[in-house]
């Protein structure tokens, strides 16, 4: 079953034209698709417009055959009516470059009141449930810290945690390692892994390509803003057909 | 006059003043906030009815609103001023005025909220109410404190205006008792008073201030 | 409620005494308040003090919160703008000055600064057309908020003289007589009347058979000799009565 | 009176008014810098004599502030008053006012600039005031714009206050010009051109702010 | 020449005691010195007190033979006055972990702004250096952007351009590759494996242990504030002796 699609999907910014040139990505259920590529690609551009972020000049988002955003008669893109994206907002959920944790909250604040104010479940299903994904991450003596008092990795773990908390059926990662120790990124791994077994659909991006290699069905390459090449993340990765892609991956080893 | 008297006197006047004080505040933040939100909305239409709000609020002198509101009803409709009405003008006149000096730098405030906290309360599922009650909202106030307390300690001085419209508050039984008796007694007194009352609120203020300090931007 | 028919209800400046003022028992006083409680009482009202914003007087007035201006009102200039009673007191513009200044006469205030207060009688009589070469020979005309400021300037010395009416000077100066001196020469004599909104012939009529009839009864001659020392009353019914 | 005369006076008024507004902002806007750095600075001393400043300034009318400016040097000092010094008292009393309002919303704004950004130009080796003037104040202007605003079209009100001491400025113009004719027309034209000045004022304030949405936060 | 050194230093916050519990660490002219370690093992606060950023509890500090802060009789510690402190500030540069840059300049000008007001050097001497520092990191179109406009990887390398600009007597990095595809974080290694040729003294925090060891002499293993183990760079991440060492890099074969 198709979980998330996009089609054609072109996207320019006023002073950066081009930046996704009509590339097209679907994800099946259960499946974990990292997308690698150099920086400046479109990779956190294309998460964007999946997550409604940003809007896209033209193309089509799909999420479980419900039509988020689809090209208008005119050629310009039209969006789904207000009622039909909040449905489409709860099937994911994204892990931001950046953390963009909420400062006035504490961490396990900003891990249990989406839950709690958004999806109305119980409050102390939630909190266990927070309790034990910050357990999972490391983090069960920060519960009660702020934002302002952790280190950059202990920030990453809890907007990972904080996406998680949602249970949403796909997931968007922004390079959710890259503030990460080996140790963690093991453990964040552990937790992906996991989330992959619970048949979680998951898209990725990141640069450790490692990482991807393990965590991932499958691994597309992106350039410029369309893909490059796409497919089982061992071949990709260890065999890529592409000059390009070899190339980049080439320079994986120092 | 005894000193009582005069103090007696000048406590009525400061009732008024500070009931004129309290509702505006309660009424024109909450007020000032809905402006702002609706200055900010995507309809041009809104935001152009709310420009021109404010403008006029800001743009002319409150003492005018003030007569306006207060004759208003007879001069525009013919309507028979009943003598309660003037204190209710005062406080339409003046929540109406403040709304729109409040409403600006709501408006500041929440421009200053990084973008990534909108992005984040978004992909969270948080509707746009949500969004600015949970998120917004509360950083907002982190930032605004400042100039709302500036606000609001002009607010302190405005009540005098209220005797545009024969309100007597605090300042005005204070004159009229300074030139009944020569002497400037009672002006002391009232100077007395709106500095107790000003180092009150900046002392409320300042204390809302540092409790918000838990946090770091 | 204003109507003239329970109620009267009287607009004055709570800032002006003796006209009308907080008293010492913390009640509002004053001459012409005294006469307008007078008048009520002859006309079965019941009165109603209503301080107001001097400058909203007209406002007042015309949307008929309050009945009549009763406040030391100059009919002077304002003839055609109120519906007027008689004239009951007269009264006038003076020069103020310090005790020990060199100013005597008229003359001696070329090349001086005088003060007078925003939108009073004083300020009126000495724009007016016929005192324009004594205006001119004034160093500045400085039209001050309130006399309270000008009796300051006036020590501070940054002005020379003050023109006000003749009963708020002699008010002012109680008990500071050897600080201030007031100049023998008026500058304008004038009147003072009850003003109504424009037409209100009706009240007014009232009003006058009140005054007409205080004046018979001596209330006049009594409050103006608590006020002012002296019998002011100027109305034809007063002046009958001394005859 | 004819309609040219009264305009006549009147723009005599206006011309005080600008005036007065124009050096009071030229002043106190950067007295306010100075007076927020001052308050901000680690030494307790300083510090708490800014909060004074503050607490005075706007914790006493204006009014009042503008007479003992004006008579303090006599009644104070003996020093016999010139009337030149009216219009000076004028401007030094708007400024240090107005600079106690202003100091507010700078530190509001100052406030809300991320401690990483002086981190950053601390390591970069800028000095103290390197960092403020050319890393800090550019990020704070941004910020506290509206709240300025607010200030300077409540400036352009209180201009009427300067005839507290006598100085005769657009608004006293046309009270007497109202009161003298009997007539609203000067109150029209007062309230257009204060209503102009301040249309002035919000659309310079509003075209600064749109200049500066160049960069995001 | 001993270019650094920083001695038992000890730091608590308020919400989290024993963040740095005495460690000390002295750094050679020409050195590369890597730091590894667990998230919250204190790595960032060790470069913040370095950088004076972050005062110590106790502890000394000192750069090219200059004190900038030792332990008081009392027991408190002492910082050099000002002026001293002035002195030494021009002698080190850090690259944060979340690049701090100024959103109010173009990237030419937060690369150039420095040298210009700070050092008074020539504007085109500096401007031309810039433009090829940008070179070097792929931003060569991207000098008049803002930094809003950038992706994740480019602000980055902007702020490590704004850092190199300065040419500083030792460089701190905080996590310079975190947000580097492998491309990119090949590149950045080129340009501080030159800056080491040119005997640029480097303290590097880093969770890419390949990174660490290529372009390291010296890696130094931290854990709960302390040094656990340090060392020539192959024999520790090869042949680490400690057990926590071993656990810690044991995770980087996922
Ligand atoms: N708001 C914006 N305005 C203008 N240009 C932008 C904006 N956001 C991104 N860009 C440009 O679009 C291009 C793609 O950016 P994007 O963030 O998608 O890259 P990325 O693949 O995620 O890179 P990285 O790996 O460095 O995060 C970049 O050249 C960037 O400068
Ligand atoms: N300002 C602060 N207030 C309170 N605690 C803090 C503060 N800064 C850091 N800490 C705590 O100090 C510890 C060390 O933080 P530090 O940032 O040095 O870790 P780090 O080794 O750099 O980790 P990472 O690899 O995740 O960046 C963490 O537990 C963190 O929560
Ligand atoms: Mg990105
Ligand atoms: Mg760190």
């Amino acid at each position: 079953m198709e979980i998330f699609s996009i089609n054609d999907v072109r996207k320019s910014f006023s002073t950066q034209t081009d930046v996704l040139c009509g590339m097209s990505l679907s994800v099946q259920k259960g499946e974990v698709v990292a997308i690698i590529g150099p920086s400046g690609s479109g990779k956190s551009t294309l998460l964007r417009c999946a997550t409604l972020l940003e809007t896209m000049d033209s193309g089509e988002l799909v999420y479980e055959g419900i039509k988020a955003a689809w090209n208008g008669p005119d050629g310009n893109v039209v969006y789904a009516p207000e009622e039909t994206l909040k449905k489409i907002k709860s099937k994911f959920g994204l892990v931001f470059q950046n953390f963009n944790l909420f400062p006035h909250y504490s961490v396990l604040k900003n891990v249990t009141d989406a839950p709690i104010c958004v999806q109305k479940r119980q409050k102390e299903e939630v909190y266990e449930e927070a309790l034990t994904l910050l357990k999972k991450m490391g983090l069960s003596d920060k519960a009660d810290a702020y934002p302002f008092q952790l280190s950059g990795g202990q920030q990453q773990r809890v907007s990972i945690a904080r996406a998680l908390a949602m249970n949403p059926d796909i997931l968007f990662f922004d390079e959710p390692t890259s503030a990460l120790d080996p140790e963690l990124t093991g453990e964040i791994l552990h937790v992906i892994r996991d989330l992959a077994e619970e048949k979680m659909t998951m898209v990725i991006v990141t640069h450790e390509i490692e990482f991807a290699r393990i965590v991932a069905n499958r691994v597309v390459f992106m350039d410029a803003g369309v893909i490059i090449e796409e497919g089982n993340s061992d071949k990709i990765i260890r065999n890529p057909e592409n000059e390009r892609t070899k190339a980049f991956l080439r320079k994986l080893n120092l | 006059m005894s000193l009582g008297l005069m103090l007696n006197k000048l406590s009525e006047g400061m009732a008024t003043s500070v009931l004129i004080f309290v509702l505006t505040l309660v009424f024109s933040l909450p007020l000032g906030l809905f402006v702002a939100l609706m200055r900010m909305n995507r309809h041009k239409v809104l935001q152009n009815l709310m420009r021109i709000y404010i403008s006029i609020m800001r743009g002319t002198p409150l003492m005018l609103q003030l007569l306006v509101v207060y004759f208003g009803p007879y001069y525009i409709f013919g309507i028979k001023l009943s003598p309660d009405y003037r204190f209710w003008a005062v406080i339409i006149a003046f929540v109406i005025n403040y709304a729109a000096y409040f409403a600006e730098i709501y408006r500041g405030g929440i421009a200053s909220v990084p973008s990534g906290q909108y992005e984040a309360a978004k992909v969270l599922g948080y509707s746009s109410s949500q969004t600015f009650l949970k998120i917004i909202f509360p950083q907002m106030v982190k930032r605004i404190i400042p100039p709302i307390t500036n606000e609001v300690i002009t607010l302190i001085k405005d009540t005098s205006l209220a005797f545009a419209v024969a309100v007597t508050e605090m300042f005005t039984v204070a004159k009229a008792l300074a030139s009944a008796e020569k002497t400037m007694t009672a002006y002391i007194f009232a100077g007395v008073f709106y500095y107790v009352f000003n180092l009150i609120v900046a002392f409320v203020m300042e204390n809302i201030e540092k409790r918000l300090n838990y946090y770091r931007l | 409620q204003a109507d003239g028919i329970k109620t009267l209800v009287v607009g004055f400046d709570q800032d002006f005494p003796p006209y009308g003022y907080i008293g010492e028992d913390g009640n509002f006083t004053g001459y012409d308040l005294e006469l307008a409680k007078a008048a009520a009482d002859i006309m079965g009202l019941e009165i109603v003090y209503q301080p107001i914003s001097w400058d909203s007087k007209d406002l007042e007035l015309d949307s008929g919160t309050i009945d009549c201006i009763w406040n030391g009102f100059t009919i002077n200039e304002r003839e055609d703008k109120y519906t007027w009673t008689e004239a009951y007191k007269g009264a006038g513009q003076v020069f103020l000055v310090s005790a020990d200044s060199d100013i005597k006469t008229f003359d001696d205030l070329k090349d001086k600064v005088v003060a007078v207060q925003a939108d009073s009688a004083g300020l009126y009589a000495i724009q007016d057309e016929k005192n324009k070469e004594l205006l001119d020979s004034f160093k500045e005309l400085l039209v001050v908020p309130q006399y309270n400021e000008a009796f300051m300037d006036l020590e501070a010395g940054a002005i020379d003289a003050i023109i006000l009416d003749i009963d708020v000077a002699k008010f002012q100066i109680k008990d500071k007589e050897s600080e201030y001196r007031i100049l023998d020469e008026f500058l304008q004599k004038e009147e003072y009347g009850v003003g109504f909104k424009l037409g209100n012939t009706e009240l007014r009529d009232k009003v006058q058979e009140a005054l007409n009839e205080m004046a018979k009864n001596g209330t006049f001659a009594k409050l103006s000799e608590k006020y002012f020392g002296y019998d002011s009353c100027i109305m034809a019914a007063c002046l009958a009565n001394e005859k």
